[in-house]
């Protein structure tokens, strides 16, 4: 073993991929398109999550590129307003929302507790198909002429103010919805009833709590965000008056409503990033993540918390400056739990044994995006500061911060982590190390401006600006481009690993997981047989004796 | 007697080892299972009740504004057609739980009844439904589609409600605001009455997969849980009652 | 430095020179508002330096190299205790500062000279008392608190002015207010910061702060002949209100003299202060706002008074101190509500009725 | 097996259901005839509480949650929690709207 990794690969000259694996099983396109298999829904989703996030970050580019120049020369201000609504709706909910439940958790939730399949596993399979679904619609709107509404559609503007699809897209996102749903009610039945014997709620790994918790938040708020869609929808076509103030109506009803699923969603899509920090983290410093129990309680509060601060995102938009005063210090005890996170992850790396993969470096990209990003968060949570900062390039730093530099960072240190798992085989260790360093610089250059621009005032969701903005907008420009090639790099290699990657054999991290403890890739039925959990999660004493038994085993 | 029906069904199992066959593989036993669907099913109420939360609330809110227009707009209601559709969900409510009942204990005939007496008083309840939106549509009491005011301002255009009520007519101000009264009380009972087809479009296939005996082998999980989900719109309709046709009567 | 391109050079080095984190500081309110973006900077730094360091140094200390074997640690209730407190007393300052600068932000002082802003897709319009009207403009004097009273006629619009820090959303039907005091004459920007539709980002203009004296200037340049109180008595006028909301010892209506700001008691029980937002529902909605003593026969003009004519009726009632001005109107109409369309001979053009 | 499999499907007996129905009957009978009463205030209040006793009967009974284990019913608490806090909550904003600005 080398003194820089951890990693162990069998043999290469003799290891072979084991023939039958979940991706041997079945042959042909049907067998993909109709499988109920979580391990298959799992690559179905990540084929069409990066899909999206492509169109997604193709959007983004042609943003930043209008924004180069103060004045308006690449597209008009509607064609600039139709790009940005639809670089947030993909984003939001075709990628982060499912981005790393719909992939990493459909893949390992099952065999991190020793099951067989998700609980529901024909569920699964219809919750991939209404996200196509959704998505498709979703593209076809664009396609069409696309909406002008924000990702946020606020009423009275969606509703009496604008002539784009509203309603196709209301419907994309009403369908993209079901599908959250789904997924958080099959994860939650699964993690209750299919936890295999011997595993407790406290032998749990991070990353399954994680998930726990942003499933009860899909179940419980996305449903609210889907009545609010419809009330969109019938105040378009019926003008019901629900949100009309010509009719008495309250158009921040509806932001009542859409912020108290909009704000969890934040929580849904960040949870299950930290859930793969805790993984990783400990994982590359060879120790228990410190304060386990606090790092669990810390998912479900900030679930919990996280449903009771949703008005802060309309403090001056004329709720009552009690209702401010309420949210604003809800606001800020749900940041404690965040922090709580943090000093725990860093202290984990405490008398390790630290390697530096690229899962890992990742990782640490993480820590230090995210603490920027749950830092400046607490600034728009209180009410003073939020009045200069609100609706400015601020809240698009502080959110990217947290959503891009936290939640993406943690997705592709997920994807690399487990991707000899679900393949079978490594990824090339030295350039996607590269791709990790030159993501993080991207990403720094491209949205760390953004957050003096806001300070400037510089607001949001213009296509053109002041010219004193121009520089800062260069730089986040430029960032743009580098942080682009940091995505592209990793498709990739990923892709050429897939045929020409080392073959990873069942364990090459000396992982503890159950999902490392069967072959890679995994049976379809996840384990020869049901295992049993007779030790706490991230035991490594507990790994290597069973490897010295094994390997006393194999000798004999 | 009942229970010992019970345990002679349970005993008619077949043996631990051999799996039924309705056992889905990814499962240890048909308790699993049947836990995993229930469970699944009260996860999924939970988003119906989250989902009508935000009709709810739009409704309290309103209601505490326009208060005068809520209650004149709820004497446009027929209340006794609307305590009879209560009595006919509650009836519907107790046929379903003795269909429950009926797959436990693995009566066929009697699951086949009680569905299709349930499949009888869900239409009933969308048959006096209709009646009651249409009468909407003669007063025209349906938002955006020619609503009139008339019913508001001149209460005694309406001699039937006058008769009762005796509203005094509302300021146009207000008045205006009934159509929003009715816009919830289309949204709210509408979307109650698509739950409602929903619920009757399973029940109709529910009852041919009973009469082939399909829950009444041990594997009632379906009829169960379908059960929890018509009780579940019975409750929302409990409530809708109460707010939307009993705001004051007097 | 060749290789770089001679544009990019002077940009940065225009930008290096020009380099600041925050916009001028133009109002009473910004260097409060700045103190605690400082502070909470500082935390954010202090924070993340302990972070950083934390996990630079675990890196080196303890890279396998280094340290084969780790010492598993289970974690530390003192540890979490401290985590949990600090971050959390931290908050709570923050928050205690923000609401007291929240506080004050949205608070105008009694004596505040008010303007109104009528935001529209895609302008502001703003309405001084005196009659000046500016588009994507605001002209106001240093050392004098102003309360900007905003409404938007369609869509929710933001009034932002970064130098002053202060920002308050324009909402559609109802009243929002902001205020600030200018301390230092300069033009500075003005944004509608609130997504708004097609033009959003044309939805710019200036604030144009000048010392007093010019202030003085400016505003009988800018007169426009007839103060915004003056069209409020001419709509007042025009839509016959005086044939109720007159000193009759039979008027149907209450008296609007010294109605602004007094208590009134209301019909529906309770008691509420006549501001603006009252004002503007009592003439939208006025049903529900029926002043005791009085029958509810006052019809609603929802849809027959722009926003900006509801504004100048305000004014008007506002400057009332005396019934004088009302038996003036009444004088020059003598006819019913209902009427009004007739030729209005005796009555100038009002600015603010919705043509039907 | 066959014990703990009864244990978790407890089969409720028809007569229990007909009693309840009979309470549904009576609780619908009951609401109408209190809406007919100027109760003032109390009106919407005994409206709602007679409602939320018939669906506690129905959810005890007919779905029976009264028979079921600890993490259904605390399942359907969480929901009654979140559902109520989405109503106060947002309900919180506008009554104190009312309040004036400070």
């Amino acid at each position: 073993m080398s003194e820089n990794t951890i990693v162990s690969l069998p043999d290469q000259a003799t290891a072979r991929i084991p023939k039958d694996n979940y991706i041997t099983r079945e042959n042909g396109l049907l067998s993909w398109l109709l499988t109920s298999d979580h391990k298959r829904i799992a690559i179905l989703y990540l084929i069409s999550i990066t899909f999206f996030f492509f169109i997604g970050g193709a959007l983004a580019g042609l943003i930043r590129l209008e924004l180069l120049t103060p004045q308006t020369d690449l597209m008009a201000t509607d064609t600039y307003n139709k790009v940005f609504t639809m670089h947030g709706i993909i984003m939001i909910f075709f990628f982060l929302v499912p981005s790393v439940p719909a992939t990493l958790g459909n893949f390992f939730i099952p065999m991190m507790i020793g099951a067989k399949d998700l609980a529901l596993p024909k569920i699964n399979l219809l919750s991939w198909y209404l996200y196509m679904a959704g998505g498709l619609l979703a593209l076809y709107t664009m396609t069409v002429g696309g909406v002008d509404t924000g990702w946020t559609f606020t009423t009275p503007l969606s509703t009496h103010y604008v002539n784009t699809n509203v309603l196709s897209t209301g419907l994309a996102v009403f369908i993209a919805g079901f599908s959250s749903i789904l997924t958080g009610l099959n994860f939650i039945v699964t993690i209750h009833k299919m936890r295999a014997p011997g595993l407790t709620w406290f032998r749990l790994p991070l990353f399954i709590w994680a998930n726990y918790a942003a499933s009860i938040l899909m179940v419980l708020g996305t449903p609210v965000l889907a009545i609010a869609i419809v009330l969109i929808a019938l105040e378009r076509t019926l003008g019901i008056g629900v949100f009309d103030p010509t009719k008495g109506g309250d158009p921040l009803l509806f932001q009542h409503l859409f912020w108290f699923y909009s704000h969890p969603a934040v929580y849904i899509m960040i949870l299950p990033g930290m859930g793969v920090i805790s993984e990783v983290i400990s994982n590359f410093s060879r120790k228990r993540v410190f304060g386990y129990t606090a790092v669990a309680f810390s998912s479900v509060a900030i679930a919990v918390f996280g449903f009771f601060v949703w008005a802060h995102h309309m403090f001056i938009m004329g709720i009552s400056n009690y209702a401010v005063l309420v949210f604003s210090l809800l606001s800020m005890l749900v940041a404690v739990p965040s922090a709580i996170k943090i000093f725990n992850w860093t202290l984990t790396l405490y008398k390790g044994s630290i390697t530096f993969e690229t899962p890992m470096l990742y990782a640490f990209g993480f820590l230090g995006l995210f603490t920027i990003g749950g830092m400046t968060g607490v600034f728009l949570g209180s009410s003073g500061t939020d009045i200069h900062l609100t609706e400015t390039y601020f809240i698009v730093a502080h959110f990217h911060f947290v959503m891009v530099g936290g939640m993406l960072m943690a997705f592709l240190s997920g994807i690399h982590f487990w991707w000899p798992k679900m393949t079978g085989r490594m990824y090339p260790e030295k350039i996607s190390q590269l791709a990790a360093v030159v993501t993080f610089i991207g990403f720094i250059l491209t949205f760390f401006p953004q957050f003096i621009l806001g300070m400037l005032g510089m607001p949001r969701r213009y296509a053109s600006y002041p010219p004193e903005f121009q520089i800062l907008n260069v730089f986040s420009t430029a960032g743009a481009t580098i942080l682009g090639v940091g995505y592209l790099l990793p498709v990739l290699y990923l892709i050429w690993s897939l045929r020409y990657g080392a073959i990873a054999g069942d364990n090459p991290w000396q992982a503890t997981g159950l999902e490392w403890q069967t072959q890679s890739p995994p049976l379809t039925e996840n384990f020869a047989e049901i295992p049993v959990m007779d030790h706490e999660a991230y035991d490594y004493e507990w790994l290597e004796k069973q490897q010295k038994e094994k390997g006393v085993a194999n000798a004999g | 007697m009942q229970d010992s029906s019970i345990h002679a069904a349970n005993a008619a199992l077949p043996a631990h080892e051999e799996h039924p066959a309705y056992l889905r593989h990814h499962f240890n036993s048909a308790e699993q299972q049947a836990d995993a669907a229930g469970f699944a099913m009260w996860l999924f109420l939970l988003t119906e009740v989250m989902f009508f939360g935000g009709l709810f609330t739009a409704y309290l809110i309103y209601r505490n504004w326009y208060y005068p227009a809520f209650v004149t707009g709820s004497h446009q209601l027929n209340v006794v057609w609307g305590a009879t559709n209560t009595v006919v969900l509650i009836f519907s409510s107790f046929t379903m739980a003795m269909g429950v009942w009926c797959a436990q204990t693995r009566r066929r005939r009697g699951l086949v009844l009680c569905l299709a007496l349930t499949f009888i008083l869900g239409l009933s309840f969308l048959g006096i439904k209709t009646i009651e939106y249409r009468e909407k549509i003669e007063k025209h009491h349906v938002p955006g589609f020619h609503y009139s005011l008339q019913s508001f301002l001149d209460p005694k255009s309406n001699p039937e409600v006058y008769a009762e009520y005796h509203d005094k007519p509302l300021e146009p101000d207000m008045a205006r605001h009934t159509e929003l009264y009715f816009s919830l009380y289309f949204l709210m009972t509408g979307m109650h009455a698509l739950h409602m087809i929903i619920g009757i479009g399973i029940l109709g296939f529910m009852i041919l997969r009973a009469r082939a005996g399909a829950y009444t082998t041990g594997h009632e999980t379906f009829v169960v849980n379908f059960g929890l989900y018509w009780h579940f719109i019975d409750i929302v309709w409990i409530y809708l009652f109460a707010l939307l046709y009993l705001i004051s009567r007097h | 430095m060749d290789h770089i391109s001679p544009v990019i050079w002077q940009f940065l080095v225009k930008w290096l020179t020009n380099f600041a984190l925050l916009p001028p500081e133009a109002s009473k309110v910004a260097p409060q508002m700045d103190a605690l973006l400082f502070f909470m900077v500082l935390v954010s730094l202090i924070g993340l330096t302990i972070v950083v360091l934390l996990v630079v140094s675990f890196s080196i200390l303890y890279r396998k190299k280094r340290h084969p074997v780790a010492v598993q640690v289970e974690g530390s209730t003192l540890l979490e205790a401290t985590w949990t407190i600090i971050p959390l007393g931290l908050f709570l300052v923050m928050f205690v500062w923000g609401a007291l600068i929240y506080f004050r932000v949205y608070t105008p002082p009694a004596n505040a000279m008010n303007i109104y802003v009528v935001g529209k897709q895609w302008m502001w319009k703003v309405e001084h008392p005196g009659g000046q009207h500016e588009i994507n403009a605001l002209h106001v004097p240093t050392g004098r608190a102003v309360q900007l009273t905003l409404i938007s006629q369609d869509v929710f619009h933001s009034f932002s002015i970064p130098a002053f820090r202060v920002k308050r959303e324009a909402i559609p039907g109802r009243y929002t207010t902001v205020w600030f005091e200018a301390t230092t004459p300069g033009t500075y920007h003005l944004f509608c910061t609130q997504y708004c539709g097609t033009n959003h980002s044309q939805m710019i203009g200036d604030v144009v702060v000048m010392t007093p004296e010019e202030y003085r200037k400016w505003l009988t340049r800018s007169d426009s002949g007839a103060s915004l109180a003056q069209d409020g008595e001419r709509l007042f006028a025009s839509l016959s209100c005086a044939a109720c909301h007159n000193t009759r010892p039979d008027a149907r209506g209450p008296s609007l003299a010294n109605v602004y700001g007094a208590k009134l008691p209301l019909a529906s029980g309770g008691t509420v202060i006549a501001d603006d937002a009252y004002l503007r529902e009592a003439i939208l909605n006025p049903s529900q706002h029926v002043t005791q003593g009085y029958a509810p026969i006052m019809p609603t003009y929802q849809g027959q008074i722009s926003e900006e004519g509801v504004i100048a009726l305000i004014e008007f009632i506002k400057n009332l101190n005396s019934d004088y001005r009302i038996e003036q109107t009444v004088n020059t109409t003598e006819m019913p509500p209902g009427s009004e369309g007739a030729p209005g001979g005796k009555t100038p053009a009002a600015k603010g009725k919705v043509k039907p | 097996m066959s014990g703990h499999n009864e244990q978790a499907r407890h089969i409720v007996s028809p007569g229990v259901y007909l009693v309840i129905l009979f309470a549904l009957l009576l609780g619908t009978a009951l609401t109408v005839w209190a809406s007919y009463v100027d109760l003032g205030l109390w009106n919407p209040v005994i409206a709602l509480a007679i409602a939320t006793t018939k669906a506690v009967l129905v959810v005890l009974y007919f779905m029976h949650v009264k028979y079921s284990t600890k993490l259904t019913k605390l399942t359907i608490i969480a929901g009654i929690f979140m559902f109520l806090t989405l109503i106060t909550m947002t309900l919180a904003d506008y009554i104190s709207r009312a309040w004036g600005s400070w």
